[in-house]
């Protein structure tokens, strides 16, 4: 079930330089969503922006989901102007879930950037499944790094700033290759050239690996074929990210 | 109680809203959120012969009140649309009228011979802003001639409403609108995207994967409304006016300057159920006026002046 | 030292930003605001043989980031401007070109001819957008032969820079631009205003008293790229991107479809230093990137489609 | 001398249903301003609404400027929505001040809804240089009638919900002919019909009398030709209200 909804804004917190953690009131898209889906958010009246933004479901705390996101554009500097008390029009829960279930005892996350938004709310389902949890997050920079609701965080910065200096798949796979772990199914999220390097060494190593995707959206539901990510095989050619992901097994698809 | 009604050869539309191809997928997308029996009709997405993957990423890019498109028709095809989508528009109260687009005139005249074959299809709207393989991808919708042969030979193939989608990439659409109306066509759809584009100054790229694509949305609404009225002034079948309605308003602009219903297309990114609200929105603003038609609207512009204004002296 | 500066026909511009005929007056009414010796240049307000009224009101209609209007080429004439408004612009430190508006081929020549004795102008650039009496009204732009012939019978009057300035009202406004380079024109600016309308649903009648006008502003600037970039692909000669812009941002993606340099209109109107902040923009844009020429940047934009598929599956 | 400055609201209030007093701070402003004059503001930096949007000069008090408006569309709407410490974009002044000097002992200021706008500036100016002063300010209702900063006031409703029931042109008749003033001149602004109304009576009566014209602008300072009024004579058969008025004595121009 789709809801679109007007919410109400109640929790807004700044949690690293220009990443904001928003929390909105909605129990029908709380008690309904699952970790990895999205919604598609629209702030404004007028048409700019135009287009809803999507956003993950970073969190939900009892009836509110929380969404945590950077400013980069108009989109998303108007969002990080919203006041507790405003309103924001809601369209979600969206997409395909994480496949957080089966056979698998550790769950590996791995997150680049603002690609940790996703995993607060898979971890705390993990928890509960008492699955074990090694999370590595990578940064630019240690002002630019969120670790907050995550687990066993072993974090990688580009500058060094904290951490291993170097991308977060090159600490992963150190790290992986040092302790071993068992039955491991990793979760990723990020910019594209991370989850190459990331799907990449999943394949290699054997290791089950499913991906959450961000790409250019303008409906979320499936209406504009707006979405396209490469499938691997099969006989069509493309896959919608909005219905068919965000999160997709690496080997369905070829990232660009 | 006001009558919201219109009809296009003899096919009858409960209320002057449509949803616009291409922007409601095949209709059953957002079947929870929508109530489609509340619209006036369904245009689907474009149906060539064969599937289509479409254009390689990126699709879609926002601009100033507007947005680029080069979605490259991606669509399920015209056999797979019989079988998997055809069953759950057979059973939706709202007309059907389904959108074709092709390569070739043997391509059209194929389609829409099959789809002649099925029941449940309300009426044909032809895009015609497709490559003419033939003609070394020369846009059909620019050719005023290609555009008459496409209407006169899909007019002697079918005794469903017909209607054919403009381009408004064109000098004079009143030319086209006019070629149309003489080859037979029931009724005309204006507009389609205007060419446009934009540039990554980052990675000095265009954002498209195609370069250029289709823009829509409000920013386009003028010129849509200046498209419909030439139109208008030209021709006597039926107009659906599109481009950048987000609301009633916007829709009694298009019927005041010429068209006999309107369609909703990039509005339903933006909150699936606009259609449902602006149908609603045209009712309430005839209630308030106490028209007992919503068709009093249709072309009650008032303007003395010469159309030959029309171009100049900008 | 980065090289701001391009030329057309040995005219040396200092920058590549100049300020867009209609938007800017004839230089001096906002010179306490706007030092006008940071453009590139000024094209004055299209000025015609006899002064011109204009259009009644309403001539100013905001839309979603875009306005329409229908001034109807008010202006004082060329011989006012040559008393009143040319002693000015001798003085100023910038390139002076004078735009010129005619409702006959004669009356073009009749203007170009009466300023060719004058002096402190640079060079001129002609408005094709203007309704042809002869032919009753219709637009010279939009007919490739009179653009043509206009294009050569003022090449003739002249040695100083000619550039014509295109309508994007057309089906391929490249053949405009071929036909205007074969001609023997400097230059072309790519666009002119686009045809809009507006409607009042509560007076029952178009918003500008003309009906339709010409959209400017942010909402055209991917129509006004993709026509650039049209351009850019047919002929050699320089071209004078215009349409949306308010930033060099957007100055620098009309500079990577093609044009040598840009021309700021209706945002003169919200900030009368968008000319000089634009320039000042590209110049710290060239130095960050390391570049010792903007010229750099013109045409750099990297594409391997084919111009083919311009228009195709929309 | 024309300013173009960001600056900062420094006091709001809504003063009638829908109607709003900003202070705006900007000594250079304040200073150089003369009543009549209006500005031109900016109060978005996205293209909506892309224009700026014209409003009089209602009040300088000290560095400040004060604006009076009414939520009309888009623009006012999101101009009523600044708080203080928010920054507007000025330009102005602008356009030519009402000529308040010579030959006249009694002002007669006739206002339409929000046409009381400019008129507190001009009145605390008439006291000083000592003007007597009758004010009659017109109204759809008595709540959405403003006569803060006003003197002698006299009130006209359509609805006659406060004061005399009908339009302030027909109040004004009424008051001049049973309580004739020592040499008029007439000041009024409004909505065009009742500035029509105004204007003809002010000739039959021979009576000289300055409007304020509003009508759409774009630039505000005589660039882009979009502010015709008619003029009644002359070679030329418009003015622009942007730089040749937006005050004009009556004889000058056509309303229609
Ligand atoms: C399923 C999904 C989930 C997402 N979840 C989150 C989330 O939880 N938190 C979060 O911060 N963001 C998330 N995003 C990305 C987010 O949607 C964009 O950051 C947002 O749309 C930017 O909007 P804007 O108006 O600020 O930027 P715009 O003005 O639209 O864009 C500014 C610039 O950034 C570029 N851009 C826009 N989006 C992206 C992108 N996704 N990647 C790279 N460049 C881009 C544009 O091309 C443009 O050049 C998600 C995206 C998807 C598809
Ligand atoms: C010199 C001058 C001084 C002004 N001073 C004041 C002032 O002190 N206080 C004040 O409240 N207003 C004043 N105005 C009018 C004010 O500029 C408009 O109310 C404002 O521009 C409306 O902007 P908006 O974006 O809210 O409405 P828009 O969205 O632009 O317009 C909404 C609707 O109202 C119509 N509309 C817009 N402006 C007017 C108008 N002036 N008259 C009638 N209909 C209109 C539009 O056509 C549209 O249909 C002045 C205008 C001028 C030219
Ligand atoms: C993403 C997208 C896909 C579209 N696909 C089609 C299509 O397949 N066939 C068609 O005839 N028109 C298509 N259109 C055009 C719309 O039906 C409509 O004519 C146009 O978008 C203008 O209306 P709007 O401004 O309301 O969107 C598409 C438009 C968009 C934005
Ligand atoms: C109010 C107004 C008046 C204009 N007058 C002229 C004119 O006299 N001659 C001309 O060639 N172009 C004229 N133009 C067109 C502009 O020069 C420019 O080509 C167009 O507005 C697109 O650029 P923009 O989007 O930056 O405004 C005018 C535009 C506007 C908005
Ligand atoms: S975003 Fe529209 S189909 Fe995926
Ligand atoms: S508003 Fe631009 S000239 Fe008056």
């Amino acid at each position: 079930m789709i809801f679109q909804r007007l919410v109400t804004v109640v929790g807004r917190e700044e949690v690293a330089e220009g990443i904001f953690a928003l929390s909105l009131e909605s129990a029908e898209v709380a008690n309904s969503a699952r970790p990895g889906q999205f919604i598609n958010v629209r702030f404004s009246e007028t048409a700019l922006p135009l287009l809803r933004r999507p956003f993950s479901i970073s969190r939900v705390d009892g009836s509110s989901i929380e969404l945590l996101f950077n400013v980069i554009g108009q989109g998303t500097r108007l969002l990080a102007s919203k006041r507790i008390g405003d309103r924001v029009d809601v369209l979600g829960p969206l997409g395909i879930p994480f496949g957080h279930q089966g056979g698998f005892d550790t769950a590996v996350i791995v997150a680049g950037g603002l690609g940790i938004a996703p995993f607060p709310f898979l971890t705390g389902l993990l928890k509960r499944e008492k699955k074990r949890i090694a999370t590595f997050v990578g940064a630019k920079t240690a002002r630019q790094l969120v670790t907050r609701r995550l687990d066993d965080v072993q974090v990688a910065t580009d500058d060094g700033s904290e951490g291993f200096r170097g991308t977060v798949v090159e600490l992963l796979e150190r790290n992986l290759s040092s302790n071993p772990v068992m039955r491991p199914k990793m979760f990723g999220c990020g910019p594209t050239p991370m989850l190459k390097a990331l799907s990449a060494f999943a394949q290699e190593a054997g290791i089950e690996c499913e991906l959450s995707l961000e790409g250019d959206m303008a409906c979320g539901v499936g209406l504009c074929q707006g979405c396209p990510v490469e499938r691997a095989n099969g006989r069509r050619k493309y896959a919608l990210v909005c219905v068919e992901g965000p999160t997709f097994n690496c080997k369905e698809i070829v990232l660009r | 109680m006001i009558k919201e009604s219109f009809s296009i050869r003899g096919v009858e539309f409960k209320n002057r809203v449509l949803v616009a191809s291409g922007t409601f997928g095949y209709g059953d997308e957002v079947k929870d959120l929508v109530d489609v029996s509340k619209l006036g009709g369904i245009c689907t997405k474009s149906l060539s012969w064969k599937p289509r993957d479409g254009n390689p990423p990126r699709r879609i890019v926002e601009t100033p009140s507007g947005m680029l498109n080069s979605i490259g028709l991606a669509n399920i095809g015209v056999h797979n649309f019989i079988d998997e989508k055809l069953p759950y528009l057979r059973q939706v109260d709202t007309k059907v009228i389904v959108n074709i687009a092709a390569s070739s005139l043997q391509e059209y005249c194929d389609v829409l011979r099959l789809l002649e074959e099925q029941e449940g299809i309300d009426g044909y709207e032809i895009n015609v802003s497709c490559p003419n393989v033939k003609e070394g991808g020369l846009n059909f919708g620019t050719d005023c001639s290609m555009t008459r042969r496409i209407s006169e030979q899909l007019r002697a193939l079918t005794e469903k409403p017909l209607i054919i989608k403009l381009t408004p990439n064109v000098t004079h659409i009143s030319e086209f609108a006019r070629a149309v109306e003489e080859a037979g066509a029931d009724a005309v759809s204006v507009i389609n995207t205007v060419i446009g584009m934009a540039v990554d100054i980052h990675k000095k790229k265009p954002k498209l994967s195609t370069v250029t694509g289709g823009l829509s949305g409000p920013a386009i609404k003028p010129i849509a409304l200046a498209k419909v009225y030439e139109v208008a002034q030209a021709v006597k079948i039926p107009i659906l006016g599109i481009g950048g309605i987000m609301t009633a308003e916007d829709a009694i602009e298009f019927l005041l300057v010429g068209a006999t219903a309107v369609q909703v297309g990039t509005a339903n990114f933006i909150n699936p159920g606009t259609g449902v609200d602006v149908a609603e929105g045209l009712r309430r603003f005839a209630e308030q006026h106490q028209l007992a038609d919503v068709a009093q609207l249709v072309g009650a512009m008032e303007s003395n002046v010469e159309f030959s204004i029309l171009q100049s002296w900008l």
